[in-house]
């Protein structure tokens, strides 16, 4: 991944330095206080990992236990693989974080998401995949991380030109 | 069959020089044939895009010096040639067969 | 490469064989009918697919994979050619240099009338589609015409289609033996195999729509047309007919025509005469 | 020029709902233009929802997310009428910025 260009990085130590003031100031935090990680830094490290494995660990940095009240809804096959509509939604409370990780992409953190409280739990968007893959996602609920997998087949499209 | 009679002939054709490499000339000749056939079958608007690639790459080879593979390139191109002009000769009634009555 | 010839031979002369035999109706008619051609066509499929309803044929893969409708579903609940929409209609209402815009060109301002292209041009002897008419009139407005693949001429026949959305496609052929010759030259190319890979669209769009080709479900030729442009996520980008027909040549493996050209306004006309009832859906998205 | 940012948001009352499109690439980096040049990674990396001085809703995407990027959430605790500030900003530095009226 291209590191980043100069004046971002001092974009972003503004931000640190205004999200520090913020922590201070506030009396009600607005999130939740989750794991250091999972506020609002943006978590370069986890991004950059190649693995599911690695990508969790530097994101959350313990393992999840899998649980049906996590609900992933993803098709089983992808019409196109540039545009899959993936979504969660569970029955945990006071859930603080909710990330997806494709696999077999070359990097296999694809998006995580804060929630404050108050904001419902649960997500929809819609990811890239490189190829038939497993797609992981895990909720991060009063501080442990519970997780769902669905398997979703991608191929190219058409019959070859 | 007609088919069969010109491909008796191009294999005893190729197994005559197959001793000497295929030279320049050669080349130039496969690839004029080459070349007719496919603008012939460019006017009948029923042009593969395989012909263009594989003519292109007849150049190639030519330009590479290799004129073994550019000869071959070059016949193969004509062999895609004539059959696209075979096919939009023999649609011309064809396609009613498929047509919803 | 000999073997593929002695094969498209073999499978031709059994075509041959079988047309002698199977077509009395082409004995007795000679002459053009597109009303009975347009009535066969709907009732092949609406007989193949019983359980489709008639005006489902419009959304192409989705009336064939009910996984697929609910992704679409999904997806058309904010649908990516918003964009292409939103920029369609602001360009329709900025006027050109000399001050005119789109709507001075077309019939109640290009509102509401995509369904009835394209025409029978009768001063012209030709077929005119939307995306013909659109660059005329830039190019009497002294404007650059647009390309026929890219995204300005989608923009404008999106937003021009969001205007017709759900009136039936209204395609006339007038008695005029031109007319009649280019919806017969339409018809003959849409069932003409070519390419190395020797299909024709019916291989794909009248033999086996609702099956796949990889990951994409085929959709039926009836009303392929009435969702265009489309959205397709294949070319994370919008589509025109003119865009659809060339990329549909080179996957056959044939070498595509001009855009615009004869063949491609006549099939245009064919396909779109043979919806005639069903509703217009563009703009669209496809896989 | 029209933000690149479309959003719908209503609420039932209690529960808002809300719906994001944003105009932008997300290039991964990882892929080549015709002419064989890799095309630079440039994708949103950071895309927040504020209601009421409150961050309801923060996404930190990767280069999975796809072209013309689309989310959807629901948050309890706004009205209508309330304003949403939707903003985000990419890789290169660049963002964008709009508020919407819950409807």
């Amino acid at each position: 991944m291209t590191t980043t260009s100069g004046p971002l990085a001092t974009r972003r130590l503004i931000l640190q330095g205004a999200a520090s003031v913020a922590l201070l100031g506030l009396g009600n935090l607005p999130f939740a206080p989750a794991h250091a990680a999972a506020n609002d830094k943006y978590p370069e490290e986890a991004f950059k990992q190649k693995n599911e494995a690695d990508a969790i660990k530097a994101l959350y940095g313990r393992n999840a236990e899998p649980s049906d009240k996590v609900k992933l809804d993803a098709p089983e096959i992808a019409e196109n693989g540039g545009v899959v509509p993936v979504s969660v939604t569970t029955t945990l409370d006071k859930v603080s974080s909710i990330s997806f990780f494709v696999a077999e992409n070359p990097f296999a953190l694809a998006a995580t998401y804060k929630f404050a409280e108050g904001t419902i739990p649960g997500v929809a968007n819609r990811l890239k995949m490189a190829k038939t893959t497993k797609l992981v996602a895990i909720v991060e609920a009063d501080g442990k991380l519970y997780s769902a997998t669905k398997e979703v087949k991608v191929t190219v499209g058409g019959c070859g030109g | 069959m007609k088919r069969s009679l010109p491909l008796a002939m191009l294999l005893a054709l190729s197994l005559a020089p197959a001793a000497r490499a295929a030279n320049e000339a050669d080349y130039k000749a496969a690839y004029a044939t080459a070349e007719a056939a496919s603008k012939e079958a460019a006017g009948l608007r029923n042009q593969w895009t395989t012909t263009v690639t594989t003519l292109a790459a007849a150049r190639k080879a030519a330009d590479g010096g290799d004129f073994d593979r550019a000869t071959a390139a070059a016949r193969e191109a004509e062999a895609l040639a004539k059959a696209s002009i075979f096919q939009a000769n023999s649609e011309k009634d064809a396609w009613k067969a498929m047509e919803i009555r | 490469m000999k073997t593929r010839s002695a094969l498209l031979l073999g499978s031709l002369s059994a075509a041959l064989v079988a047309f002698a035999l199977t077509s009395p109706r082409v004995v007795a008619a000679d002459k053009v009918d597109p009303a009975a051609d347009a009535k066969a066509f709907q009732n092949f499929f609406f007989q193949k697919f019983p359980e489709v309803k008639h005006e489902d044929f419009v959304n192409g893969p989705y009336s064939m994979n009910a996984d697929m409708k609910r992704q679409w579903q999904e997806k058309e609940e904010f649908p990516p050619y918003e964009f292409a929409l939103d920029a369609g209609k602001e360009m329709f209402a900025t006027p050109f240099k000399n001050g005119k815009t789109y709507a001075d060109c077309f019939p109640n301002g290009g509102v509401g009338i995509r369904q009835t292209y394209p025409y029978f041009d009768e001063k012209e002897g030709k077929v005119v589609t939307l995306e013909l008419a659109l660059n005329r009139c830039r190019e009497a407005n002294g404007e650059q015409p647009y390309s026929y693949v890219k995204d300005e001429m989608a923009s404008l026949t999106a937003y021009m289609a969001f205007t017709s959305r759900g009136k039936p496609m209204d395609i006339r052929i007038p008695d005029d033996p031109r007319a009649l010759a280019a919806f017969e030259n339409g018809k003959r190319y849409f069932y003409t195999r070519r390419g190395q890979m020797n299909f024709s669209c019916a291989s794909c769009h009248v033999q086996s729509p609702g099956e796949r080709i990889r990951a994409e479900v085929l959709a039926p030729a009836l009303g392929i047309l009435n969702a265009m442009p489309i959205y397709r996520s294949e070319w994370s980008g919008m589509g025109t007919i003119s865009r659809r027909f060339v990329t549909c040549n080179s996957q056959t493996r044939a070498v595509p025509l001009e855009p615009q050209s004869d063949e491609y306004r006549d099939v245009e006309y064919f396909l779109s005469y043979v919806a005639n009832g069903l509703p217009i859906s563009g703009p669209g998205a496809r896989p | 020029m029209a933000s690149s940012i479309r959003v719908r948001a209503t609420s039932n009352g209690d529960i808002t709902e809300v719906q994001a499109l944003i105009q932008h690439p997300m290039d991964t980096g990882l892929v080549k233009d015709p002419k064989g040049e890799v095309i630079p990674a440039h994708y949103i990396q950071q895309l927040t929802f504020e209601c009421n001085g409150k961050d309801v809703f923060v996404a930190d995407w990767g280069t999975a997310v796809s072209k013309d990027p689309y989310v959807k959430f629901s948050f309890k605790g706004a009205k209508k009428g309330d304003d949403l500030k939707i903003s985000w900003t990419d890789n290169k530095g660049a963002s964008d910025t709009t508020t919407a009226k819950i409807a």
